[in-house]
């Protein structure tokens, strides 16, 4: 494969923004800016993607990324102490452990980028990769997304369970009572009153 | 070559963005004075004196600000505009970015856009600005699924994901007739994007400015030339989308791109000054009960008339 | 190509947005702390306005992210639909309805109104 | 030179102006709203005037320091009918409402031409807290949420917030007297969770409003009945055009003031309320929150009570309004959108009685007990009912909050008119200023 050298060029400088970045994410006392800074490499990474022709594949992972991203920046927001990192802190723990962990992990990677051997057999020139991939999802891949589907059906449920509070029938705490199958009946589906001794009917 | 596929598409994209950013203050003003607001001097000259106001006004600070998202913030919002112009065909040869994928780089830019007006609002470190840029999340992350559907819909008859493809698609009739939801809900998105009139949660009158109300001078300048240009992108896109783009007879495509982009923009404009902000809440639920489903609605009819 | 332009196109939006915001600031000195306090129309804050901040839309943001996964899937499903014809309809139709019962069950349980 | 041709064309700009909103400057407001080549904006920060229109009580000169000191350089002042500061002796003041506008735009001018030097800053350059050096970094921190990192303390969480019980933090802020959101003079302690009211404790009341003197004389002498009516129907549209303005609907607020402009009998209310329907006012902002009880309702009166259900209007106590066979409108609901429902009737009615009492030149009969637009004068004017929001904000989101607040009018009635300086034609309100406060 022949290309223009300016892509080595872009592959270096994209390549070390997303490490840069990435490593940024470990150093900065606000979350707001540590999410956004994984953000970033993110991106980076997305370009080399789209530089790789996986065109599809990069945008989407701008797009996905920007989602999540925000998503968690919310959330880190939420529920971490000092989240602008007003007072500066330390982001790392076991400092010894995850060195040792990220030098064996890139040893391995960097043995598996130069010694193993890339297979060789140019795709034709006009195949369209986002086809290819839509053609995938309707032909032998069909069963994986449909269950992919209720996987994700799956999660929606659990997420509203764990995380909504307000109810169908009132806040969570209020002890969400259902109206009454007839108006002015007692609650449905719920045990009765002076059950409460653990005795459970059996419908 | 060079010519051709580098310089002129990037001198086009930044004038195209600039006069545009320019011309929306110029049609807004002219609306806000048909409409009855009182206007001294014509509509013509205001932006520019605006202009040179904020220019000569100095940068408020706040006390502890995260100076460098703050600064970039509108800067970054103004490159977003710029990439969502630069997937904008002009013509069948004159396209800035012709990505394989450019509809789906349009939807990166409206997730990266939420982004990016929450760091404005969040890095100000004041009340009224959190509370603006916090609100505007809830907005951004609910048009997004709307605007996906509207566009698969356009990249259904396409069978491509390329905004070129989508327009040479529209050869025989437009999209805008053949999937009458598609711009309606596609126009929603656009106010959204730039908290635009019923849907400013960001900037609005309650928070006093919200994410505006800190900044002063050159940034608000900068904030308000990309939400402006922000408006032009989002017109560019959406007369490819589903006005046909460049095609059109007598004229010249560009020429053709642009008049669909200025009566888009009217358009905008005019549902801005119309209609009454809507309630942070209520907006959530607007567009997860009624316009999301309505956009399922949209796809399927894309979907069936493709296929007819 | 096109991303070289589009990097062009990026760095001078990005450039000239941050050259604005720049050049006037170069001489300007830091305003005073008065300036800088937050503006609450006379009234001051007790704190900075950075904290935990009480989102109320959050089980909103948890059912977009398993909705917006799904969608990345239907970009590719769009480019072959016509080619695909009924069976991508049905698949498609299929998979929707899915994640429509969450959406539903999401509103009945109020996860878009605010907590 | 770049630069003075920037500051020419700065001069022509439209004059950005923040106003503070004192003790009787609502009406100067209200012209300037509607005056080409002056733009009254929300923040300090969006302003190169600082126009303070009305007195401003001595205990709130120090909020107006800060909010002087919030405009960005170069910026100016303007008093209309009111003392300037003691530091800014020499600022410009202007008392008579024509020239008002024709001051401002020169004031904006001479600013931008070099002309006017800015305004000095009033309040020493110290951060709210002393920071530098301190603590374990030298940012004013210790630990982790510790000390004051840049001047100020951070957020901890104080309560479980009152909707879902998370215990996240809370931000306690106040209020005002001078932020436009609120009603003018309206001060408060707010503690907020995300954008949510925890509490709201009402420090300031707003300040006591000036009816116009036609209802004044109702109280000493019979008046003619379509002239106290159309006053009504004038209170209620700008009340009206506030909230409209808050909504982001900047068109119907300027029509609604038009139309409060030039007012008469024969006005209709019918286009405005119109296009309130179809950009959809009610269905969109005004929300079913902000609901009063019968208790509070009573306590606030006017408009709001009869809102709410209570069918109580003194003008039915009158025997020239029993032969223009009036009966109160009323309202159920108590809410927001009942309250702005209730005012459009209430502004019609008026309008209609007016018409009525015009062609059959009616007198008012009672002076003892007249109904002002704020709400029954019988014993006593109409008092301050701010202490009701107290308990009906905190569960309201922000923005919830705000459009209650703009539907609800608490502020009590000054025993001024409106136009009293400008009748009497003597410098502004410092003995109206003194009363206020006296009652206040």
């Amino acid at each position: 494969m022949d290309y223009p050298l300016i892509v080595d060029i872009f592959f270096l400088l994209l390549a070390t923004l997303a490490v840069v970045s990435g490593w940024r994410v470990f150093c900065t006392d606000s979350m707001v800016r540590a999410s956004f800074f994984l953000l970033v490499s993110f991106i980076a990474v997305g370009v080399i993607m789209i530089l790789l022709t996986a065109e599809y594949l990069g945008v989407a992972m701008f797009f996905m990324m920007a989602v999540e991203m925000m998503v968690m920046a919310i959330f880190m927001v939420m529920f971490m102490m000092n989240p602008a990192g007003l007072n500066p802190m330390m982001m790392v723990h076991q400092h010894k452990f995850s060195i040792a962990a990220g030098v064996a992990i890139f040893v391995v990677l960097g043995g598996v980028a130069l010694l193993s051997e890339f297979p060789d057999n140019p795709l034709p020139a006009d195949l369209d990769p986002v086809a290819s991939l839509g053609n995938e999802l309707l032909g032998d891949s069909m069963l994986i997304f449909e269950s992919a589907g209720i996987v994700l059906l799956t999660t929606m449920i659990g997420v509203v369970v764990l995380s909504s509070h307000r109810g169908r029938y009132g806040a969570a705490e209020e002890g969400s009572m259902p109206p009454g199958l007839e108006p002015g009946g007692d609650p449905a589906g719920m045990p009765e009153e002076g059950d409460e001794g653990g005795h459970h009917h059996c419908h | 070559m060079i010519v051709n596929e580098l310089i002129l598409p990037v001198i086009l994209v930044t004038i195209v963005l600039v006069v545009g950013a320019y011309l929306v203050a110029v049609i807004d003003g002219m609306i806000a004075a048909a409409l009855g607001t009182p206007q001294r001097g014509g509509a013509w000259l205001a932006p520019l004196t605006q202009g040179a106001w904020l220019l000569t006004q100095q940068a408020n600070a706040t006390e502890a600000p995260d100076w460098r998202a703050w600064r970039l913030a509108p800067a970054l919002y103004l490159a977003l505009a710029a990439t969502g112009l630069a997937v904008v065909p002009f013509s069948p040869t004159l396209i800035p970015t012709d990505l394989v994928t450019s509809v789906v780089l349009w939807g990166s830019v409206e997730a990266l856009a939420t982004v990016v007006i929450f760091l404005h609002g969040w890095s100000a470190n004041t009340l009224l600005a959190l509370i603006g840029a916090y609100r505007y999340v809830a907005l951004g992350l609910s048009y997004i699924l709307i605007s996906m559907f509207v566009l698969i819909g356009v990249a259904l008859p396409a069978e491509s994901l390329q905004f070129s493809q989508v327009v040479a698609s529209q050869e025989g009739l437009w999209n805008v007739i053949r999937q009458p939801l598609g711009l309606p809900l596609f126009l929603i998105v656009g106010l959204g994007m730039t908290f635009w009139g019923p849907f400013n949660l960001a900037d609005s009158r309650d928070l006093a400015g919200g994410t505006a109300s800190t900044v002063s001078g050159p940034s608000r300048l900068v904030w308000e030339l990309a939400r402006a240009a922000m408006l032009v992108a989002f017109s560019g896109v959406a007369a490819s989308a589903f006005l046909g783009g460049w095609l059109g007879p007598w004229l010249p495509g560009p020429l053709w791109v642009m008049l669909k982009m200025l009566g888009v923009l009217a358009v905008l404009l005019l549902l801005g000054r119309l209609l009454p902000r809507v309630q942070p809440e209520r907006c959530v639920t607007l567009m997860w009960v009624v316009l999301l489903p309505l956009s399922f609605v949209d796809l399927i009819w894309a979907g069936v008339e493709a296929l007819l | 190509m096109e991303l070289l332009t589009l990097f062009f196109i990026l760095l001078i939006a990005a450039g000239l947005g941050l050259l604005i915001q720049w050049l006037p600031l170069r001489r300007q000195p830091m305003p005073t702390y008065p300036q800088r306090a937050p503006f609450l129309g006379g009234g001051l804050p007790e704190t900075h306005a950075w904290s935990r901040f009480h989102v109320r839309y959050y089980p909103m943001t948890l059912l977009l992210i398993a909705f917006e996964m799904e969608m990345m899937f239907m970009y590719p499903w769009a480019v072959v639909f016509v080619e695909q014809g009924m069976k991508a309809v049905m698949e498609m139709g299929m998979f929707l309805a899915i994640l429509s019962v969450g959406i539903v069950y999401g509103w009945r349980e109020g996860v878009f109104k605010w907590q | 030179m770049a630069v003075s041709w920037l500051s020419r064309l700065a001069a022509q700009s439209s004059v950005p102006v923040f106003p503070v909103r004192g003790i009787q400057g609502e009406a100067a407001l209200h012209r300037l709203t509607l005056t080409p080549g002056v733009e009254l904006v929300d923040s300090p920060r969006h302003a190169s005037i600082l126009l303070v229109a009305g007195g401003v009580p001595p205990d709130q000169h120090d909020a107006l320091r800060r909010v002087h000191d919030q405009l960005p350089n170069p910026f100016a002042t303007l008093w209309y009918r009111s003392e300037p500061l003691a530091e800014l002796a020499s600022a410009t003041r202007v008392d008579d409402p024509d020239a008002l506008p024709g001051t401002l735009m020169t004031a904006h001018q001479e600013l931008m031409r070099g002309k006017r030097g800015s305004s000095p800053r009033l309040l020493p350059d110290e951060p709210p807290n002393p920071w530098e050096g301190l603590g374990d970094d030298g940012h004013g921190g210790e630990g982790m949420m510790g000390g004051v990192p840049y001047g100020r303390p951070m957020a901890m969480n104080m309560h479980d917030d009152i909707r879902d019980g998370l215990t996240l933090d809370s931000l306690t802020v106040t209020l005002g007297p001078f932020l436009p959101m609120l009603p003018p003079g309206l001060g408060a302690k707010v503690t907020l969770q995300g954008d949510l009211v925890q509490s709201w404790i009402t420090q300031h009341a707003p300040y006591p409003i000036a009816l116009e003197s036609v209802f004044l004389e109702a109280r000493e002498h019979p008046v003619p009945i379509a002239e106290l009516e159309l006053a009504r129907a004038r209170y209620h549209l700008q009340r009206l055009a506030f909230a409209l303005r808050l909504a982001g609907l900047e068109r119907l607020a300027l029509e609604s003031l038009r139309l409060a402009q030039g007012l008469s009998p024969d006005s209709r209310l019918e286009g405005l309320r119109r296009r309130l329907t179809r950009c959809g006012f009610f269905r969109l902002t005004t929300t079913g929150r902000g609901w009063l009880d019968e208790t509070l309702a009573r306590r606030v009166g006017g408009v709001a009570a009869r809102a709410a259900g209570l069918e109580e209007d003194l003008r039915s106590q009158d025997a020239a309004y029993g032969r223009l066979k009036f009966t109160p409108v009323v309202q159920s609901d108590g809410d927001t959108n009942a309250r702005w429902c209730q005012t459009l009737a209430e502004i019609e009615q008026s309008l209609q009685l007016a018409r009525q009492a015009e062609r059959e030149g009616l007198y008012s009969e009672t002076t003892e007990a007249i109904e002002t637009p704020r709400g029954p004068w019988g014993e006593q004017r109409p008092g301050d009912a701010s202490g009701v929001i107290d308990d009906l904000l905190p569960g309201l989101e922000w923005d919830e909050a705000m459009t209650t607040l703009a539907s609800l009018d608490l502020a009590a009635v000054s025993e001024w008119p409106q136009d009293v300086t400008q009748e009497l034609g003597e410098a502004p309100g410092d003995g109206a200023d003194a009363a206020e406060e006296r009652r206040a």
